[in-house]
């Protein structure tokens, strides 16, 4: 492992984290995030704009020679975390942080790095083909001469997006193209479980693309773990919002003239979620760390944060309900909404399966090579 | 008159049939027939449409229905709760008036129970029942309130005496639910269907003479009520008539009864998801792939596991039962157990689906089957009793531990609530 | 399947189960449990001649051609149930459970049957040869000439019957030995977490055998069956001891001026394990009828109850050392006793992994074969 | 006096220890050179053998020490937890009688608290205390009682008073171990070691002048020691020394030192396998081959995030601490959490060990160490206050939820007890 890893956010970095979560409070209550569950687009371009002018994140990750802000990866896990907490729709996730992980682990110097970090355009990544490709292997979609055809699957953002990040076949292994014109290309919005994040099936027919650089297996991981941590990190806001929520419901809902919370049966089950709170929030801002520290052992790390907190999610938001109980099952109560995006989370860029036969093969992988565990 | 034996009642039900059914008739004026004839609810009392029969007797009446087709008394819904409420706690008037429209199906029921404070704590109702004159006005506001937006009459609970305990202050009403006072909305839950309904009373009347409880004891007939309730939900499992394909001739009356039933039916299309679709889960397995997975095939060994030991618990009391011997404590537990099993299930079809697991509607596996599972799961361990409820009447009257200590007794107007 | 499950026990097998119970709980109190825990053989000759001449138990499942009671697995199960719950260590599983399991399965006429049903003789299986080789195909023992070579593991009262049942390779397949001579064999007892079950390894260099039959897979899978079933109803019994005097204990242990089966959570916790025990008691009841009603699908209900109530027992056992306090973990307090046996439990006959795969397996071969799930 | 720098100090010991230390003094002979110059115990008030130092400043003196490998005051067991009850309760003839002998070893301690009634309501004691003339005479049962064996005194929660509440009839006295009426018993627990002892005390006396609290404020004095307990708990991952190797010289004083520490030591040891041997999992599966297998993979990942999540949120905890902020809830979880991680080590060892963890000993995997995990994991969820009392512990003091409603207020004479 190169740097340390600091156990504690710094102050700015807390500041950053408080003022994130002033704005949303104040600019995406959940009422704005229903209102955008209706809409086509899934987000709020005018929210959109002042995330950028006011907190600049869509260039939060991005180097500043790019125009971006050029912090780490800690800082990006900060917003996602917040937007996560607020479950702010947003392009976010897709742009500002799966399009830059690729970008900046690909093609660190592709010029639309700095059109990402402008706000000028929102990017999505063509990545999977089927319900469970998280390798390039099993990728089938081909580029030739500049031409890209076949079918992407789960495309977040992607019937929205600008520009399309496209991982393809091609005769010198995997690339990674760029789409920008709307050609030859058809963008099908899919009917998802969670609707404040957006998927889509985008058919290439031979649609032009540029290629922005070729795909190691090595770099193809850390994409993986670099999507994986930020998705941590913002399901640890959703956790802690639900436990917030949840908490407080307890303390003021009075069943057989007391409040739930005085119940023992409540009070150590709040308990118990407390410590898979505090367990996921310890492994996905470690995960973060790791990143910033460039942490030998990074898919490890990044595979035991997914699986913790994705696991922790599921359960917090199954509790949730349950502790709200009848309310908690209505449309009209909030813990459906993270309910939804905690179940749309649990498959996103691997289940805790896959992510625990992940972190045991690095470590095989490691204990072949004679290494030691970090 | 015969002797009352299974043959004798299967030979003159069968005589009866053969010379009066005829698939061409209305619904209500078939009904109307049973309900003369005393074969409309037959378990029901002789002096009110019924002939006082056992269980058993009224299973070969049924098989004999079955067995040509031929349509029965209205059965199905919140009515048979009200009719067996009204026959142990109405006046003579109220069973005149209401028990025969029951059986024909003219009258739909629904009731008025729950309220958004009092969830768990049903007897915590604050809808309240003012006398003024001849009148009970009624303010207050119901939820979870089944088929409420098609119901005629409604089963209501409601407050009358603040200063009573808890318990001793609440008065049981038939209310009339086609009046300006009452409001139905629909409550759209978390999965997108809408099977329930708030019922917002604003200055409702109730007549005097709709009283069906003695004022202040209402909570011994809202009992009755969900007795009879929990007796039905065991006892929905019962054997399969053997039918006579070629006795069946069908007529309107099939068309009449199919409609009936779908609106009786509608609000439940998503419990077979709430409750897992554990029958989906090998085939979903083998279909995909998926079976091959290790972590898929253990999850998928431990839900049919759970289905099956949980099913054979139900079917152990059953048979203990049947023989005649005191149930042990399996017979308590079959509520507790589905939310496991669904929860299971929830885990497995999401494992098996994997990513497709974020797809709903048409573009998701089994045409949005699994989703809606994904997002029905939730409501089998509150509906009907949360599991905290569950495991509180487990450990206490099962297990025979001590009761929580009580914080509300006194005056209810004392009491903390909502 | 050929007959009917029964749901409820007859009123004889009902009468059978309380004059055992009756039985157990006058001749094998725990204290005698502790003593024979100190013996080198591990049992008491004794008690064991009472079970044979006072309740015939050794020939419970031996046909009544072979003097045995001819009782069927249902019996046999609420026998091996008794001794769980009562914790007797007893050759009854040894010799009058997996022996028989065998002998009825490969050589249902086999001589040894008769000396087994009137208690002249006590047997013991040489079956593994390792931690987890519940599959023929691993067996290196083998027999020559008569003559047995190899090493068995793991054999239960291996080091105290008066004949081994060896399994063994041999120029035909596998076949089922007899072993009656203590020649060119050695015996040595291990050392054991629970010493209510004693294990030997046993060494063949050159021990005398007769034949007893030759061993199909699927005659092997029956034997792992019957052995499951009665297991997972031995373990039943345990379950609910230790479920009865946890309870009793929450009832008469006081803390804070309440016994604490008052609290909300310690009630709780005892529904939700009173929900594992009857779920377990159902899998293993139903796994004994599956066995007399000739169950087409056995291996898949063996495997269900074995793994089923494994975990239950694992999970009661460790709840009710937990409820049971600090008193619970000392030596002196039975807990321990039935915890111990839960372990050992655990992986006996395969663990609950390897059930839960073996069920898969056989609904994989069953819809292949285009067939249905019972 | 120069200024009290951690550079300054760190002269002055070294200059010290260059000047007096000496390996082949006998223990309590250089230990008594150290409790005359104030390095036996540095944290300790100037007037009682200390210097009044922060923990920052002792940990410069550890650091001198451990260069050279000098010996330091007796610092484990429970006479430092006596020795910070003295100091804070005890009279100054206490301190000139126990406190030197504490720190030169001569004198061991143990903590006479818990009974076997009362557990985890460790007020509940039922352990009596009667004045006649000038004695007390002491009439009970303790349990759990670490090191008895070879106590010299110890600290005792007797009642005094049986008509007072429960917590205001307590009384903390110092009794003599040695005595006839004192008779201590190993208490022998399920894995087969013997760490504790259990405590009869008949006609015990108890002299006048050994109270330490006024009489019926026991229960104050024990929560110090108490509070010692868990800081000590809590601070025992402190910084390893910069050992200066080549400055160490051994001598037949280290060789006394290790006597003492193995005495010391000696109930802990089988501490790692109670918590679950973290440690051996990967090994053990590789070495086995196990890891080859899916659920082994599943579980021992499971395993490993868990402990180092655990460990990342005592990390996060300190951080926040050391960064002078208030402590979230991650500080209050560490016990409850090490549960978790040994029932789960529990779990991946019997997976890995597969039917070897049916033995033990030498037979066993591991030399027996894998079923010493097995047998041992029970009691890491029970001793030092159990999972359930954590959970209080988290939900009314870190999460501000409501107090259980109390059973055990009025005269203690009339509560419930076993």
């Amino acid at each position: 492992m190169s740097g340390a890893i600091n156990f504690a956010h710094t102050e700015e970095q807390s500041l950053f984290r408080d003022s994130l979560r002033k704005f949303l409070h104040a600019a995406s209550p959940t009422s704005r995030v229903r209102q955008m569950q209706t809409t086509e687009s899934g987000f709020d371009p005018q929210l959109w704009a002042r995330m950028n002018q006011e907190l600049a994140l869509p260039g939060i990750a991005i180097a500043e020679s790019q125009g971006g802000s050029g912090f780490g990866w800690v800082e990006l896990c900060i917003a996602a975390e917040e937007t996560g907490y607020a479950l702010t729709p947003s392009p976010f996730f897709a742009s500002s942080v799966m399009a830059v992980a690729v970008l900046n682990t690909i093609a660190p110097n592709d010029p639309l790095l700095a059109r990402l970090a402008c706000g000028e355009v929102r990017a999505a990544t063509a990545l999977l083909e089927g319900p469970a490709g998280w390798q390039t292997e099993c990728f089938t979609c081909r580029v030739n001469q500049h031409r890209a055809v076949g079918v992407k699957q789960f495309v977040i953002d992607g019937a929205t997006a600008d520009v399309l990040l496209v991982f393809a076949a091609d005769a010198e292994g995997i690339g990674l193209y760029v789409l920008e014109e709307a050609t030859a290309v058809e963008r099908q919005p899919l009917t998802v479980i969670d609707p404040t994040r957006r998927l889509a099936r985008v058919t290439f027919t031979g649609a032009p693309v540029r290629i922005a650089g070729t795909v190691s297996p090595a770099q193809f991981e850390r994409i993986i773990d670099l999507c994986s941590i930020a998705l941590a990190n913002e399901m640890v806001g959703g956790i802690s919002r639900l436990f917030d929520d949840t908490l407080a419901f307890t303390r003021l809902r009075v069943q057989f003239g007391r409040t739930i919370a005085s119940f023992q049966a409540i009070k150590h089950r709040m308990a118990e979620l407390l410590l898979q709170v505090e367990l996921a929030r310890s492994a996905a801002y470690y995960a973060a760390q790791a990143v910033d520290a460039g942490a030998a052992n990074l898919s490890y790390v990044a595979s035991l944060a997914k699986s913790t907190v994705s696991d922790a999610y599921i359960f917090t938001a199954q509790e949730a309900i349950q502790l709200h109980g009848g309310i908690g099952f209505t449309w009209d109560h909030d813990t459906q909404l993270w309910f939804k995006r905690a179940k749309s989370s649990e498959v996103l860029f691997g289940t805790s399966a896959w992510h625990r036969d992940r972190m045991i093969r690095h470590l095989e992988e490691n204990s072949v090579a004679g290494g030691k565990r970090a | 008159m015969s002797e009352l034996t299974a043959e004798n009642v299967r030979q003159e039900v069968r005589a009866w049939l053969k010379a009066n059914w005829d698939p061409n008739l209305s619904l209500v004026a078939w009904r109307n027939k049973l309900v003369d004839a005393g074969w409309g609810q037959p378990e029901w009392p002789t002096e009110w449409y019924g002939r006082g029969f056992s269980a058993e007797l009224v299973r070969v009446i049924e098989q004999e229905f079955a067995r040509i087709g031929a349509v029965s008394g209205a059965k199905s819904g919140i009515r048979l709760l009200a009719a067996a409420t009204l026959l142990e706690h109405g006046t003579d008037d109220h069973k005149r008036k209401y028990l025969r429209r029951i059986i024909t199906g003219e009258d739909t029921w629904c009731q008025l129970f729950s309220e958004p404070g009092s969830g768990s704590d049903l007897a915590g109702s604050t809808t309240r029942a003012d006398l003024q004159g001849d009148n009970w006005i009624i303010n207050g506001q119901k939820v979870w309130t089944t088929s409420a937006h098609h119901a005629d009459w409604g089963l209501l609970l409601a407050r009358t005496d603040w200063d009573a305990p808890k318990h001793k202050g609440l008065t049981f009403f038939v209310i009339d639910m086609h009046q300006p006072g009452v409001v139905v909305q629909p409550l759209k839950q978390m999965n997108g269907h809408a099977s329930f309904n708030q019922v917002f009373m604003t200055d409702a009347v109730v007549a005097r003479e709709n009283l069906v409880s003695k004022i202040g004891n209402g909570w011994a007939v809202a009992m009755t009520t969900l007795a009879h309730e929990r007796r039905r939900a065991d006892g929905l499992r019962s054997g399969a008539a053997d039918v006579d394909r070629q006795a069946i001739v069908r007529g309107s009356i099939h068309e009449e009864e199919a409609r009936e039933n779908a609106t009786v039916m509608a609000p439940y299309t998503w419990y077979p998801q709430r409750a897992g679709r554990v029958d989906l889960a090998l085939p979903q397995a083998l279909a995909t792939g998926r079976v091959g997975d290790p972590v898929v095939r253990q999850e998928l060994a431990k839900l049919l596991s759970l289905a099956s030991a949980a099913e054979w618990t139900a079917r152990r009391a059953r048979a203990t039962q049947q023989a005649g011997k005191a149930q042990g404590p399996e017979g308590s537990l079959g509520k507790l157990v589905a939310s496991h099993v669904a929860r299971q299930a929830q885990k497995v079809h999401t494992l098996i689906a994997d990513m497709n697991s974020m797809l709903s509607g048409s573009d998701g596996p089994e045409n949005g089957i699994i989703a809606e599972i994904l997002v029905s799961v939730p409501a089998v361990s509150i509906a009907g009793g949360t599991d905290e409820i569950q495991r509180n009447i487990i450990a206490e009257r099962v297990l025979d531990m001590p009761k929580e200590p009580r914080f509300d007794e006194g005056p209810f107007r004392d009491i903390p609530r909502n």
